[in-house]
């Protein structure tokens, strides 16, 4: 076909690893400082996720080492204790861009299954150096270790070294050891603060950090208690769109509508499956296959309007729960009062969230900026370090948005806010993984846990301002009264001294009888009120 | 006792005052040892109980009174400080003190220390902590009692002035006004002990600023004119308003007051005429409700074209009105427009605050005062008495005063 | 191999139109309003690169019409004069994720191969609607119409309907059309805001736009001069890192190293390669294929530390120049003066860039905000809106990092500063190309050519203020001539009428005299300064 | 020259100050007539051009001068106002007015009209915006002729009260300050034409505060001390300077001055005693070298062990100086401890930056001064003179004067 122009356009394909590879910096590694930065963070997560998710408590060692102190490479290496991988899948999981555990209806920490191979990428780029696995499956007698390195046009690994070892201790867990161009002087403080706010979130991990200046940051296991590990789950309809209900019906094994929305959705049963096909106006026997894309769009319709549905199950997730959150509140900051709640499950485009909040108030809280709370925000237990500003959470707990004053709390103040936002897919704003976009499911969740949260402080508050201001009023009497004896009396002595002068110790033990009456309509009030005066000189 | 400054007058006074003060709290302090809660039935010295009496052409306090009770924990710190300041006075008026009301903060004040019921641990607290608390319980035992502060021997800074052809016994001695020389007497606190002995005077004249006054004083104004001239050096003290009242009353001489034109010194003329709005139990003693306001007035300086646009604003105009207008401004405007353009000053934002409420008082709502306040408000602009002498002193003297008062071009 | 553990991983690899297609935030559709936004302007980037990359001035229309009120489903199509598309690879391009003509060294707007079909993507998934293009490529005697839908798992085009028309007339170009779900109230001034700054950067186009209301909104053509068409380029070699070089050993023909660098990149010639391959150690008559990781990773980094380059050819770029800018910003914001600065080019990471700076001052600019100027950014042409805070431009331009005052300029002030970075590829913090990221090369450029603008307005500014004040000075004596000559002369007659008192004018006469002598130092002054005095009444 | 107002000795002050106006400026216009650019040497009126002479003990203007040439830009304005100054001063002398400052303000006052070079419009500036402009030029004249203002009939607002066995003629009038009843003789503003007949006293008691002052003269302190009894009402003017001044040098009347124990207090101490710092000219007529300050003193409120404390922060002591302490203390402290809770006030920063200013001047450099500012400054309070009433009146007049006086406990 066509054509002669003289300036035609030529076309091509690209593959995904030569697409991140080009456009690096939307995954954060856009300079040395924060690409070492998100190597930390992407192998520590990877990491966490290898433990949590299978019921182990985490111990996670990490090292940054000078490798190459003219060139500024260092070899960063993070150790866990976790699941281990399968090693037909290592070379698949370290060498190809979008290939991964976690493409499932699960709450996990990374969600691309980017994140590491990125950091392998830019390593591969700026050192040449390939990546150094090691792992040791739970339940398997060997140990294995691989070199990888990602052939970037074809998106396929390139295994330069494959070993099998037989192994002696029942440890299992794997080490990923990757050297990368960084500038550990600016990045420093960036991963310290990381690691820190990370051990707040999981406070039943180990954690230890060692910098190239052989500092050692350890964060010991405060408890034992752990988040359910989350399981995978059947999508929830009120997300469904059009081409995951294309998907569903070209992969389903039932022979009616009806019988595939029971089989294919949580939450739809025999009932709600007839509402939704009579809605739409289709045979709820009809055989799915059979079905006009028209159709599809009024199923779609219906499912995503219809609002009887069971809440999504939560098994998907592992929220962190109350008891974790105030722990960790009361740990790190110490405040005289803390709460936290654990909402109940919600959705927003078919996939299941939970929104826990904390909240700490006084003792040695610091002092929040006048513009709202101090904020430590979480998605799916990753602390979230960097544009805050733009995060629907810092929206929402922001005194702009948020009446504070409601609370009786007046900003600034020592007030802190922890939101832990849970999904089977945290709706980022970007690759970056630094904020949340406004999804408006989340964010209504997110006010109505703050809110609540904001009841329980305001509870406290008041009760404890009430309690003050009745021993405070009975104060104010008691120590008026040797001032106002001593003038009555003066003033009773007529000046052409006829008359009769009333003395002082009578006018004030008149004055303590009245008050005596009135403080004893408060109860647990129980002192000799006269022991508070201090005579007049 | 003994001492010699003692002079009789002043010892009278003494006994009565004090005499008054044990009585007024000594109802109380019977209720008290009878097993009452203690407490003071005070007239209210609130904006909404200060009520005009057009009839008497004063501001006076209205029938409201608050009852200041002990045990009212919003009350007690007042009701303590109440008694305190009594008995403070009192004492000074036992033993012969003349105290200023700086005084009495001082002799009042101390910390009140106790035991805190809620951590139990000692704490202190000031009698007060400021002058305007201990101001606010001389206020408060000035209306309890009926006595003013000076029937106390509360002495104050006095800035009054006054010269002029009238002759004064004070303290033994008898006073010559008109044999000052270039200088002044200084009135004294008490003007109620002052014997006004003679008067050859057919007018008193208020001068706002002491500047003006030595001008006029030292061409010597009130010989030619028969006049008394006294100053109050900007807001008068109570004492030149007492003694201001006086000559009023008791010699039925004519009061004029001169002031700048503008809010504040509108509001030295009303409180000269009818009392200050936050102390109106004072006014029945301290205001003269037949002062007459001389200028310098908005009138003086607009031109008949303004005076137009300034009646353009104002409604209700009867017939009459316009006829006193073509009356006004039979001899003006005194000051040309361009003299005029390096005299005046732009009225700032309180200033034009001031004037509209100013307009909602009903002594100012007469048809001249009217005049005065919308063409304020119109060309929002200030004339002081020194823009006057831009004409030089003898137009103030001469032509400016005498006009005045001869044509009746005063405002009430 | 491995293994009973009873929690083992499923792995599994994903394809890139499934990954955009969880992951659409990240490309800016998070949300129906703000998808509607990012629709239009991927394929109105699209128009503008089928015309302005082939020398033809671009006519575009687009038009946003409801589609399905109740549905809040929109229709947006986009029609342009471009060089059309050619049949065979209209499927791809509209069908396949990650296929495009955009992936060489080039500059065009989009970079990412992916915008349009993102929008693509969400239409299909919100509405179910296929894409519909008309394309007329230049120089063929037929017009092609399709509608495509992609199927996601395989991300591969699904072709509903094909069609070929004879054409009479020779207007080429193309129309694409792609119904959305969609928030026009809310996006409706995002969108306008964007074409009118589109506009502004591109003055030689004709854009109009038709909204659901049937307003329409038409900037036309205010010059005909364009900016020459971009064409591909070699790398550079400053820019070049260690996979780059393993491609092109890859796929070289040559058989020496010398002659493979002076061949692959720009800007190396004979001298330089043997330079660089001193520099690294290696033979320069050694084969290329046989270099080993070592060598490769030595030739990188000589090849990156070299510094005496030429600097890379601008062939690939399409700057605006001087005379757009001027022209656009003093049509657009009337100032009393404008100046604008196109930068040599520079690299970073072997992308050519250029940056140009435009600044508008005095006249009818508005009132710019206190922390820095008002702040026009433009990245190959595209306006940008968003995010104007986290942008480099807007941290080299703000007060608290340039001295505004050494300018002459003391914010707030009538100022505003255009930036323009034209680059094979621009450096986006994310996928929704809203602000650049902190490259320190770009960075330096753009403070670079801010001060060379800057120094133009201090000089056009400082030149202003000394003839104003010479005059100035001049006045100030002329002034004073009435009054001190009226003030002295009454001074001048003695107290008791004995003496000589001198007259008014004659004092005047004589002042005049001594301000005229001084005057005539000034040049251009031509004027009797006589006329100037008014004297006293 | 026919008002009837015109007194002789006025009339005489007038002729005199216009001929050496004239003549002042006649030098400035011969020149200009010869065809150079105008200029004014003046003093210059600088804080560095102000010198203390240690031995007449006064603040004095140094030698240097400035030149204000008309046809710098800069002086421009200035000198088109100081002659226009010089101008409406001598018309008003001539014409026989008694101006204000604040008349002249508003005499000199107007828009000046041109055209500008630059755009070719009519503009207009005003010849001086501010009172603070017109007053500079008169303190310019001032300098610049010798002359105060007072010669030139300028009259001000006087604050000055006076009482005590003293007769004085003014304005052809004699007055007995022995015999004003509870009120007071207020002075003029022109001091030196007033005629000092009689004075029967031992010292002059300058009073800073107005309240005190009625509160001594009430029971007579100046008759039982033979004392004159002088208030300056706050800071003082310059009349009630000029009058100190006269009484010291010319009758050989001690003065002592009594002010509040702050910084405030200190500097109106200062400015009777050497002059004010900015407007050191008038020092030479103005300041009385002679007077000492009686108190409030850090020193009569501090313990012993606080005055420890203060000493330690004092350098290069010497032995008589620590028998001196031994010697001021003896009475000391009039107030204990706990009375003084009460009566002092906590030093604001503006006072602390004040005091150390004071430190620097060589009249305060002396040991009792250093005493006295390094003791504010170890404790940061102040102490006002009604502080001392809060041991009542007669403690003032009976106890704290008179044993001052007696002992000598007097700072110069």
């Amino acid at each position: 076909m066509s054509s002669g122009g003289e300036s035609i356009e030529k076309f091509r394909s690209l593959s995904p690893a030569e697409f991140f590879y080009r456009n690096r910096e939307i995954a954060g590694f856009s300079n040395p400082s924060r690409a070492l930065y998100q190597t930390v963070r992407e192998l520590v997560e990877n990491s966490l996720d290898a433990c949590d998710n299978h019921g182990i408590l985490p111990t996670v060692r990490i090292t940054v080492f000078p490798e190459n102190t003219k060139e500024n490479h260092y070899r960063v290496t993070v150790s866990d204790n976790g699941i281990g991988i399968p090693p037909r899948y290592v070379p698949q999981a370290f060498g190809k861009v979008l290939f991964g555990s976690k493409y499932k209806l699960r709450q996990t920490r990374g969600t691309f299954g980017l994140g590491a191979k990125m950091a392998i990428l830019y390593g591969q780029i700026t050192t040449g150096k390939p990546v150094e696995v090691r792992t040791s499956p739970k339940g398997s007698q060997y140990s294995y270790f691989f070199k990888i390195m990602i052939d970037i046009e074809k998106n396929e690994p390139i295994v330069m070294e494959r070993r099998i070892m037989k192994r002696k201790s029942k440890r299992h867990g794997t080490t990923v050891s990757v050297v990368v161009e960084g500038d550990w002087s600016r990045a420093r403080s960036r991963i310290l603060e990381y690691i820190k706010r990370t051990a707040m979130g999981v406070p039943y991990a180990t954690i230890t950090i060692i910098t190239p200046e052989k500092e050692a940051y350890k964060y010991s296991r405060v408890i034992r208690k752990m988040p359910p590990p989350p399981r995978e789950v059947k999508p929830h309809p009120r997300g469904v769109d059009i081409e995951m209900l294309k998907a569903i019906i070209a992969s389903t094994k039932s022979s009616t509508l009806k019988d595939m929305l029971k089989n294919a959705f949580q939450s739809i049963g025999k009932k709600s499956a007839e509402i939704l096909l009579e809605e739409a106006g289709i045979d709820p026997n009809k055989d799915p296959r059979k079905l006009t894309l028209d159709e599809i769009t009024a199923l779609v319709s219906s499912m995503r309007k219809y609002n009887k549905y069971r809440p999504p199950r939560t098994d998907a997730l592992s929220p962190l729960g109350k008891d974790i959150i105030e722990a960790g509140l009361k740990g790190v900051l110490k405040p005289e009062f803390a709460y936290a709640v654990t909402r109940k499950p919600s959705s927003y485009s078919g996939h299941p969230f939970i929104v826990e909040v904390g909240v700490a108030y006084g003792g040695e809280v610091p002092l929040s900026p006048d513009k709202g709370p101090i904020l430590y925000r979480f998605a799916n237990k990753i602390p979230l370090l960097y544009d805050e500003g733009s995060d629907v959470c810092w929206k929402v707990v922001s005194d702009a948005n948020f009446n504070w004053r409601q609370y009786n709390v007046k900003l600034p103040d020592r007030i802190a806010v922890l939101v832990h936002i849970c999904s089977t897919k945290i709706p980022y704003k970007g690759v970056g993984k630094e904020s949340i976009a406004d999804v408006p499911e989340i964010e209504r969740e997110v006010r109505n846990a703050v809110k609540e949260a904001a009841r329980h402080l305001r509870l406290y508050l008041s009760k404890k301002i009430r309690a003050e201001e009745e021993k405070r009023k009975i104060m104010t009497l008691v120590k008026y009264v040797p001032e106002v004896a001593r003038s009555l009396s003066i003033l009773s002595k007529p000046p052409a001294s006829d008359g009769n002068p009333v003395d002082y110790e009578s006018i004030k033990s008149v004055l303590m009888k009245i008050i005596e009456r009135r403080a004893r309509k408060i109860d647990g009030l129980n002192i000799d009120l006269r022991e508070l005066i201090i005579d007049v000189g | 006792m003994t001492y010699p400054g003692i002079d009789e007058i002043d010892y009278k006074q003494r006994l009565e005052a004090a005499k008054k003060l044990h009585e007024a709290f000594n109802k109380t302090i019977e209720e008290l040892m009878r097993g009452k809660s203690p407490k003071l039935i005070i007239p209210k010295r609130t904006l909404s109980n200060t009520i005009y009496d057009p009839e008497r052409k004063l501001l006076l306090l209205g029938p409201a009174k608050l009852k200041r009770s002990f045990t009212d924990v919003n009350e007690a710190k007042r009701f303590m400080q109440t008694v305190l300041m009594a008995r403070i006075l009192y004492e000074s008026l036992l033993n012969n003190e003349y105290p200023t009301i700086r005084d009495l903060y001082y002799r009042g004040k101390y910390s009140i220390t106790y035991m805190d019921l809620r951590d139990r641990r000692k704490k202190s607290e000031n009698t007060w902590e400021e002058q305007k608390e201990s101001d606010a319980a001389i206020r408060d035992i000035e209306v309890f009692t009926g006595l003013l502060r000076e029937d106390m021997l509360v002495l104050s800074k006095e800035k009054g002035k006054l010269v002029g052809r009238i002759k004064l016994r004070s303290g033994g001695d008898v006073i010559d006004a008109s044999k000052m020389g270039h200088g002044a007497y200084a009135l004294e606190s008490t003007p109620d002990l002052i014997d006004i002995l003679e008067v050859d005077a057919e007018y008193v004249l208020v001068v706002e600023k002491d500047a003006v006054f030595q001008q006029l004083h030292r061409i010597k104004f009130w010989d030619k004119h028969k006049a008394i001239l006294i100053t109050s050096a900007g807001q008068p003290d109570r004492a030149t308003r007492r003694f201001v009242r006086r000559l009023n009353e008791e010699f039925g001489l004519p009061v004029y007051i001169l002031t700048d034109a503008d809010p504040y010194g509108w509001y030295i003329y009303s409180v000269f005429k009818v009392g200050s709005i936050t102390l109106s139990y004072e006014s029945e003693r301290l205001a003269t409700p037949q002062a007459r306001f001389i200028g310098v007035m908005m009138t003086d300086i607009l031109t008949k074209e303004e005076m137009r646009n300034v009646l353009a604003r104002m409604k209700n105009l009867r017939k009459r009105n316009l006829e006193d207008i073509l009356n006004i401004l039979r001899n003006k405007p005194y000051i040309d427009s361009k003299e005029r353009r390096n005299v005046i000053i732009k009225a700032k934002e309180a200033d034009i605050k001031r004037a509209e409420q100013l307009k909602g008082y009903t002594w100012f709502k007469s048809f001249r005062w009217r005049l005065e306040l919308e063409a304020f408000l119109r060309y929002k602009i200030k004339v002081e008495i020194e823009a006057l002498a831009s004409k030089g002193l003898r137009f103030l003297a001469e032509k400016y005063i005498p006009e005045k008062i001869e044509t009746g071009d005063c405002i009430d």
